[in-house]
């Protein structure tokens, strides 16, 4: 179990250092000089040499490479141009929202799809299988900030159930501000329950055909118990994975949701920061959510330990 | 559950089981059915399995030998459908029922406690992700109110019969930590361990290794011996056959083309098919000459045809060297050639 | 007190300092007002007042010299107490870092403190607007503690109705009362005037998706939302959770001509596109209904004391003949692409835009419409290499002095001897009637040179709840004096 | 085994037809391809012809969808901008394609090469796809042919990672050891042996990619973050809608459903196809 | 072509294997797959690699033909070591060597023509062009027992019969010298089982062919072969002429093995040493003599020394320290 353990450990120290690697390359390849677009059309070229300089921007492209894994490495992740604060700061003021809001897309999606991928597969091929086919494939064709636009007209603008934007101001009760996630989260979870319906529909019908599934028929078990005790929890490793990864890309179609909803999260930071040109915002957010991403998945490696014995030695 | 089991049937069924018959299986059809085609898996198997005994079902691949099996547990998989006939079967209180209909809540009693089941593939019969001794458990438990304290105590025992070694460690074991002789001891531990009054063997060592096999062999020949319990028995492999079946069922494309004792089956095999078989077997002492130069096998011309388009008349008369006009018109039906000897075959005197 | 309250206000964006000296914009100078003053500030009718000095200057006879009495028991945030002292460093500091500040420190000849409450202020020449720009709201002469000026700034203390409590970017800004303040006597007037401080808390929240702002003031989550796209204006109507309020006569979107590098720089080309834009069909476009915009090619609207109409026959031709032939005396080739830089922040540059281009290929011009952010928008526009034409606007400013792209520094880089002359006479006149007539003559040099294009005159629209009180629109939206009806 | 089943393979044709699901997915994507493809004849307007004194009309007989805020047909852009959005589409899916093979083939067959790409391949996927994207063009700078190389680098890496996995199987297969065995050339056995049988997943996986780059392309034109705003694309006009959401909501609904029946076309016909090549494939999705 | 059981000096060896290791570094460990096997194939005989699953029957071979590296010894082949060749010298010799599976489904590639796949190992040898080429295939698949006209079709419309007869096909094509027969007829029905056999040995017989024919049907390689190897955990238990093999059995595995093989005929009964246990890792191979965790006959000594080969009658060895006194223990048919 170490072993596996160390090994996942590793798997994901390897990939963290490759993003790392990535992202110093994306904001590279972006055209202009940083610390220009940093300081503005109305700085001195004098000015403009001081922080390339103070950045590292002028010496070689491997000795920046390396700078940047230093500060990296004590934690740094630089200073928003725009913000005029820490960048780690930035990103930590905005992870409630993004937290809470991935947190209920993913109970939202995972409530839908569980039970309804299960029992599609288990009556596939019927009328209702086809149906929630039908429908998995519709709800992943919805734009999220489409489906946004609709359900702030219906729920928020029409019928006023819920607001339509924000985060509640700067003494609102925890629960006020979750209800700022209603409708985002229903958005996202709705199109993300497509993906984890198909997948838990595809695994159940794996597993519902595999040896043992028959075996436990054979030794006179009810239905309910054999799809539920014997082939779910087999299906559940797959579908562990995606609601991991679905998790994980939650992160950012809350980009796109949180954007349309105006949610102080991560992602409408990363937009922002975009149309601010905040560079250095670009690249701690790409990190942190790779770094999450990559979190996750080891979670759900570790998780395996507890479902699966066979990881386990 | 007992209480469905004990329930006095009305058995007009009862007469039509002789005695010593555990299971009769009548004519029965069973077709895999998707939208306009029907893949007549099973079309009229008739079978027998007599108390105590051991029968052997032969036949190639694709014969419909799982097919019945599965037919009888009602464990087939969803366009399969038993299309007509019946399978009568007696319980341990002496009354006889229909397998073919019974309602789903009887056959699940039946499941396990009456007749249980083992499989080919011991590597994945087994649920991975529990520990064999929560699957032998589960097993008594479904069926009789036990603790779970009585329960362990009844699966360890069961390993012991099964005769593996430390047997209380292996209860706590998964699957995947034991080789696959091993797990299919754990299936038979399984199967036996609600005293089953017919055990159904489908192909157990065909994916064991030899020396392996002859364990289980030897193991299900001893157990049937102390238990008494009747055994069905599925394999492909004749020489399987010989060393543990009282009678031998032969299938063909679906069908039973010959059923008999197993000394008379292969002194005198009573259908061409079986025949043929037997003769497709390498045999040195048959096929060599005495100076080691080796004599041309007779292998039997053609293919089994497919269960979608079965031939009219009697399925193996396109390979039948007997072959009359007659057979390629008319289905023979399962004749005496013998005592206590079937055959489904016109011509079977000629043999 | 039964007048109380907290609002939320609904903002176009975020800011990225709060220093109101430093930086410029409205958004800027609508948050700070409320927690940094400055020395003078506009009545109603847009006419100089005194804020946080006692009364307008005494300016000696030469128009040199401005002597500036203070008020007296002015509190800061932090307790302590304006004098001279604070003012003399605030306004060193507004002279040195601020845009409209480095305009007159050239001129600047001596600022001292004369006591604790007087400052003077002694100038090389005369310069009219001075009173103006001190009492303005971004790139503001504000007054903070002579200790506590570092730049950046790192604490926000002024002596306004309002301190801030707390700043969550892209979140909120939280504005609270100040106990200490001391409010003007009399009535309010304007941003002169007494200023009530009515309402507890004020919150600015950036939203800058306008239709959120709009679904927002619709659904009651704001209590007030800025500029909001005209056409939401029947959507507003009837709403039982908000109420628009149109603001006539905003202000000013224009086309200004990158009149240092490239096609513009000719005046036969300037003076195509000036023939061909049709004005009121940019207008209806990007404002809708007729009430929300005026065809107007005069630099000032009625009621202002700046309003001629010297030189606007020029405007809203329409004329895609002459603006052919123009462009051939220019000798254009029909090839070159007149490069227009805009943006979607303001989403009604970016119609004007789309109209202007179907005129200009109308006569016979090629058009290559760059839609950019406006952060993009504000950096691209510095270098003369990248446009030909970009889009922006501006409120009616008090002072001529004041509008931005009349100095040959702003982006476009007019440089016209004949401007520069007037423009240095206008600031030293002191004569207001002689004043305007230069003014006049002004407007009318801009139209035969064309250096910009005024589009016209457009309301602006922002909504309220209907619950909120002692709202006086304008287009630095305050909040002094208002109140939540209980 | 099913024997002799020496019957000849029926007509791809009939096959599509069997499957309700694909045929209409087809018929749909076709539509709209077909429309796209002959806009300038199906169109009753210029796409970008103002018309100021039509702003805002709702759907009638002469403007199928309305008019937006310019007076411009709705209807005549939303073809147009579906030329646009299939083109997206398809350049980054061929994009896509061409990395995602090359990479995958390759590192199926060459260990060293493996290490690198697969830890490459795995790094992007940390990354969510938009949001990549986002970082991408933002990186690039903002125009069709970097959000096109954006969403074909985004999306190279899952067509990576499902041909290297099929490599890996496929080149332990006993008939690419005959081939090995006969001495057939690593290039041959690649593309004769590897890559045909790479056929059906690549093509289901890149109807579905082709689907999600639509999308994509979609989120990032209606963030502003895309293709130039004045280039009808759905997301671009579902941006501009968005003003006018409870007055002029055919400006939204008309591009939003041409979305919808994209994507949702595409995807019939991936999973169609899926069903149609290889059954097996099931498992992946 | 000689019959004869005795290998005779003079006999004409094709290939000579020896010492032959192959170990796969793993995750877990060092599989030691083949470890120091070593036999010699004659000309135009038949030799029959029997053994359980996982004893290295299917590696031995694919390290002879150079399918995955062997770790260790050599393959002389006519005179030439194979191991040696480079991947370019090694083209030549590919075409007189070749491999036919088992699985009669993935050998052969779904998505091509059974002519092309008969057709690609000419071109691959340019062994004939345009109609001579269309000829070529004809031939090999009427020789195979199928029509010149399956060279159309795709693999998936043949029974499993069938397309072994196409796998044989492929490898006929290139006139090889050695086949390396990998299991060919277990995962055929008896019936069809017994169609394959009688096709190869005609082949062999008729082409002169030379064949390594792995198998763990004890019943077919006694059949079918002329000498014989046994495996067990990579290593060779004994070896030698199949007749002699098969009569005299030497090593208590091959006994073991011999007596538990399932015969098809219910009169004989015979004593029957069934071996105790699973066979062990291949990661974690016992010390000393593999087999002696299950042999009924281990002795202390068997732990310790790694029994060397013993030659106990022409080319007959057996690698068991107490074979001798053993040989006279008779436990196969006891009673007939
Ligand atoms: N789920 C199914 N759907 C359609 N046809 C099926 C299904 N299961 C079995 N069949 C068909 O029924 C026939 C008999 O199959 P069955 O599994 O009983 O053969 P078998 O005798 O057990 O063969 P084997 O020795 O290979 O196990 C086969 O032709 C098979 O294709
Ligand atoms: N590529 C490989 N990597 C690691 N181990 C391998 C590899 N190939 C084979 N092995 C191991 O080598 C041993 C011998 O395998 P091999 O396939 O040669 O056995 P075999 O005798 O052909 O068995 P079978 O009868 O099952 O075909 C097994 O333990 C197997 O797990
Ligand atoms: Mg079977
Ligand atoms: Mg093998
Ligand atoms: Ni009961």
């Amino acid at each position: 179990m170490t072993r596996y353990i160390l090994q996942r450990l590793l798997g994901m120290l390897a990939v963290m250092f490759t993003v790392v690697t990535i992202v110093f390359i994306i904001v590279r390849i972006a055209p202009g000089d940083p610390a220009a677009v940093m300081l503005g059309p109305d700085a001195t070229p004098a000015d403009i040499a001081a922080l390339r300089a103070r950045l590292g921007l002028d010496r070689p492209l491997a000795v920046q490479y390396l700078f940047f894994l230093g500060q990296l490495a004590r934690g740094d992740l630089g200073q928003s141009i725009f913000l005029d604060m820490p960048v780690t700061q930035a990103l930590a003021e905005r992870a409630e929202p993004t937290f809470f809001l991935t947190l209920f897309s993913i109970l939202i999606a995972s409530a839908i799809a569980l039970p309804v991928g299960i029992l599609s597969a288990y009556k596939r091929g019927t009328l209702f299988d086809q149906a929630v086919t039908t429908f998995a494939m519709f709800a992943a064709s919805i734009p999220s900030f489409w489906l946004g636009l609709v359900l702030i007209q219906v729920f928020a603008v029409r019928l006023g159930w819920f607001p339509v934007a924000g985060y509640g101001g700067p003494d609102a009760p925890f629960l006020t501000r979750l209800s700022h996630l209603v409708l985002p989260a229903v958005a996202l979870g709705i199109v993300s329950s497509a993906l984890i319906t198909r997948f838990t529909r595809a695994s159940m019908l794996d597993v519902l055909n595999d040896d043992y599934v028959r075996t436990a028929r054979s030794k006179g078990m009810g239905e309910f118990r054999v799809v539920m005790k014997h082939a779910f929890k087999n299906a559940l490793i797959p579908v562990l994975t995606v609601i991991g990864l679905t998790a994980a890309l939650l992160v950012s179609g809350a980009v796109v949701t949180e954007t349309v909803f105006s949610l102080p999260g991560i992602g409408n930071l990363v937009v922002s920061a975009v149309l601010r040109r905040d560079y250095p915002v670009i690249q701690g957010a790409l990190l942190v959510i790779a770094a999450i991403y990559v979190l996750i998945n080891f979670g759900i490696d570790m998780l395996y330990i507890l479902i699966d014995p066979r990881v386990r030695y | 559950m007992a209480a469905v089991l004990s329930a006095p049937s009305p058995s007009p069924l009862a007469e039509t089981l002789p005695e010593d018959v555990v299971l009769r299986a009548d004519d029965l059809h069973t077709h895999f059915i998707v939208g306009e085609r029907a893949a007549k898996s099973v079309d009229g198997v008739t079978l027998t399995v007599r108390r105590g005994q051991t029968l052997a079902v032969v036949g190639e691949s694709g014969s419909g030998k799982s097919v019945t099996s599965l037919s009888i547990m009602r464990l087939l998989a969803y366009p399969g459908r038993i299309v007509s006939g019946r399978i009568l079967y007696r319980l341990r209180d002496g009354t006889v029922v229909d397998l073919a209909s019974l309602p789903e809540k009887r056959m699940r009693a039946i499941r396990g406690k009456e007749i249980a089941m083992i499989f080919q593939e011991p590597m994945t019969s087994l649920n991975p992700l529990f520990t064999v001794g929560d699957q032998i458990m589960e097993m008594i438990r479904l069926h009789e109110p036990v603790s779970r304290q009585e329960a362990r105590q009844r699966a360890r025992r069961m390993l012991e019969l099964v005769e593996i070694p430390a047997a209380e460690k292996r209860l706590d074991q998964y699957p995947h930590e034991m080789s696959g002789g091993m797990r299919q001891r754990v299936m038979i531990a399984l199967a036996l361990s609600c005293n089953p009054a017919l055990l159904i063997a489908d192909e157990p060592t065909t994916a064991l290794d030899v020396t392996i096999q002859a364990q289980i062999l030897d193991l299900m020949r001893r157990l049937q011996r102390d238990i008494g319990m009747s055994i069905l028995f599925i394999t492909h492999n004749l020489g399987v056959v010989a060393e543990i079946a009282h009678e031998v069922a032969v299938m063909y494309a679906g069908r039973v083309v010959e059923q008999a004792p197993v000394g008379a089956l292969f002194a005198r095999p009573r259908h061409p098919y079986t025949k043929g078989l037997l003769a497709c077997i390498p045999n040195p002492e048959r096929d060599r000459t005495a100076d080691g130069k080796r004599l041309m096998l007779k292998p039997i011309p053609g293919n089994v045809p497919s269960v979608l388009a079965l031939p009219p008349g009697c399925t193996y008369a396109p390979r039948c060297p007997l072959a009359e006009p007659r057979c390629e018109r008319e289905a023979p039906g399962l004749v005496p050639a013998g005592p206590g000897h079937l055959s489904r075959c016109f011509r079977h005197e000629l043999l | 007190q039964e007048r109380g309250g907290i609002i939320n206000v609904a903002m176009i964006g975020e800011l990225n300092s709060l220093d109101p000296t430093v930086a410029t914009g409205d958004l800027l100078g609508t948050v700070t007002q409320h927690f940094f003053e400055t020395l003078f500030t506009f009545d109603k009718d847009w006419n100089v007042t005194p804020l946080l000095a006692e009364k307008l200057p005494e300016v000696s006879a030469d128009g040199r010299v401005y002597t500036i009495t203070l008020r007296k028991g002015v509190k800061f945030h932090d307790g302590s107490e304006m004098t001279a002292k604070d003012v003399v460093a605030s306004l060193h500091r507004w002279f040195e870092l601020a845009s409209r500040g480095k305009l007159v420190q050239p001129n600047l000849a001596g600022l001292e403190a004369v006591d604790d409450y007087t400052v003077r202020l002694s100038l090389k020449e005369p310069f009219a607007p001075l009173t103006a720009l001190l009492a303005f709201n971004n790139s503001a002469a504000v007054i903070m503690p002579a200790g506590k000026m570092d730049n950046p700034l790192k604490e926000y203390i002024g002596t306004g109705p309002y301190m801030l409590k707390e700043r969550k970017a892209d979140q909120y800004i939280q504005l609270v009362r100040f106990d200490g303040y001391k409010p003007r006597e009399g009535e309010p007037n304007g941003f002169g005037g007494a200023r009530k401080q009515y309402l507890d808390e004020i919150r600015f929240v950036p939203v800058p998706d306008a239709n959120t702002r709009v679904e927002g003031a619709i659904a009651g989550q704001y209590d007030y939302a800025d500029l909001l796209p005209v056409e939401a204006y029947d959507r507003l109507n009837g709403q039982e959770k908000t109420e628009p309020i149109l603001l006539k006569s905003f202000g000013w979107p224009m086309f200004i001509m990158n009149n240092k590098q490239g096609l513009m720089t000719k005046l036969e080309m300037r003076k195509a596109v000036q023939a061909a834009l049709n004005a009121e069909d940019m207008l209806a476009a990007a404002f809708g209904k007729p009430e929300f915009y005026t065809v107007d090619g005069a630099l000032y609207p009625q009621g202002y004391p700046w309003r001629t109409d010297a030189g606007t026959e020029a405007y809203n031709q329409g004329n895609p003949e002459k603006a052919k032939e123009l462009a051939k005396a220019a000798g254009y080739d029909g090839k070159q692409p007149i490069r227009i830089l805009t943006s979607r922040q303001y989403e009604f540059h970016y119609k004007m835009a789309q109209v202007a281009a179907e005129y200009l290929k109308a006569a016979g011009l090629a058009v290559e419409l760059q839609v950019v952010d406006w952060a993009t928008l504000v950096q691209r526009r510095a270098d003369p290499a990248l446009w030909d034409i970009f889009i922006t606007h501006s409120p009616f400013l008090p002072d001529p002095a004041l509008i931005a792209p009349l100095p040959s520094t702003y982006p476009g880089w007019w440089d016209n001897p004949q401007k520069e002359k007037l423009l240095v006479a206008l600031n030293a006149e002191l004569d207001q009637k002689k004043r305007e007539a230069l003014f006049a003559d002004l407007q009318k040099l801009l139209y035969e040179q064309a250096p910009l294009y005024k589009v016209g005159d457009f309301s602006a629209l922002s909504a309220k709840s209907p619950k909120l009180k002692g709202y006086d629109a304008s287009p630095w939206p305050y909040f002094w004096n208002a109140y939540l009806e209980k | 085994m099913a024997a002799v089943s020496i019957t000849p393979a029926p007509r791809i044709t009939t096959l599509i037809l069997q499957r309700k699901t694909l045929a209409i997915g087809l018929a749909v994507i076709l539509a709209i391809a077909l429309l796209a493809l002959f806009a300038p004849l199906i169109a009753p307007y210029a796409p970008n012809k103002l018309s100021i004194v039509n702003r805002l009309k709702p759907p009638s007989a002469t403007w199928l969808f309305g008019t937006d805020e310019f007076g411009r047909d709705i209807f005549s852009r939303t073809i147009y901008a579906g030329r646009l959005s299939l083109t997206v589409g398809a350049a980054a899916t061929a994009l896509a394609g061409v990395i995602g093979i090359t990479l995958g083939i390759v590192a199926g067959f060459f260990r060293r090469a493996d290490t690198v790409i697969a830890r490459i391949v795995d790094a992007m996927m940390a990354f969510p796809d938009i949001l990549l994207a986002i970082a991408l063009v933002a990186a690039l700078g903002p125009s069709l042919a970097t959000v096109i190389v954006a969403l074909g680098i985004v999306y190279a890496p899952r067509l990576a990672r499902i041909v290297r996995a099929s490599t890996l199987v496929i080149r332990e297969l006993p008939y690419v050891e005959a081939a090995r065995a006969l001495g057939v050339p690593t290039w041959r056995i690649m593309t004769r042996h590897v890559l045909r049988n790479l056929v059906s997943p690549i093509l289901v996986q890149a109807t579905f990619i082709f689907a999600y780059a639509m999308l994509a392309e979609a989120s990032l034109s209606f963030l502003g973050v895309g293709v130039s705003p004045e280039i009808p694309t759905w997301g671009t006009m579902i941006a501009a809608g968005r003003q006018y959401v409870g007055q002029a909501d055919w400006m939204t609904i008309f591009p939003g459903v041409a979305i919808i029946l994209s994507v949702l076309s595409l995807q019939l016909v991936g999973d169609g196809l899926r069903d149609l090549l290889d059954p097996r494939l099931r498992k992946d999705l | 072509m000689s019959q004869t059981q005795s290998p005779a000096a003079g006999d004409d060896v094709l290939l000579s294997v020896r010492n032959l290791s192959k170990h796969f570094p793993t995750a877990n460990g060092v599989v030691k797959a083949v470890e120091d096997v070593s036999f010699d194939v004659r000309r135009g005989h038949i030799v029959g690699i029997v053994g359980e699953s996982g004893s290295g029957k299917t590696t031995a071979g694919r390290c002879i033909l150079r399918l995955v590296e062997p770790s260790e010894g050599e393959a002389i082949f006519d005179g030439v070591d194979l191991f040696k060749l480079s991947q370019k010298a090694l083209r030549a010799y590919r075409r007189r060597m070749q491999i036919i599976f088992q699985d009669p489904y993935s050998s052969l590639n779904p998505r091509m023509r059974v002519g092309d796949i008969i057709g690609e190992a000419i071109d691959t040898h340019r062994l004939a062009k345009g109609a001579a080429r269309q000829a070529r295939i004809a031939e090999l698949l009427t020789r195979v027992g199928l029509s010149p006209e399956h060279a159309r079709r795709y693999p998936h419309e043949f029974s499993g019969g069938q397309r072994q007869r196409i796998g044989i096909a492929r490898a006929l094509a290139v006139e090889p010298e050695l086949i390396v027969a990998d299991e060919p007829v277990s995962a055929l029905d008896v019936s069809v089982q017994a169609q394959v056999l009688n096709l190869v040995q005609e082949l062999q017989k008729e082409l002169g062919l030379t064949m390594l024919f792995i198998s763990h049907d004890l019943t077919v390689v006694e059949y079918l072969c002329d000498d014989i190897v046994v495996l067990y955990l990579g290593r060779v238990m004994e070896q030698g002429p199949a007749r002699e093999v098969y009569a005299n059995p030497r090593h208590p595995y091959t006994r073991a093995l011999l007596s538990t093989a399932p015969i098809p005929d219910p009169t004989v009964r015979r004593e029957r040493v069934i071996l105790q246990g699973d066979i062990p890792s291949p990661l974690d191979p016992p010390s000393g003599c593999v087999f002696r965790t299950r042999c009924p006959f281990a002795i202390d000594a068997c732990a310790t020394t790694v029994p060397p080969r013993e030659t106990v009658s022409p080319g007959h060895t057996v690698a068991c320290i107490r074979q001798a006194e053993l040989a006279s223990l008779d436990i196969r048919k006891v009673s007939a």
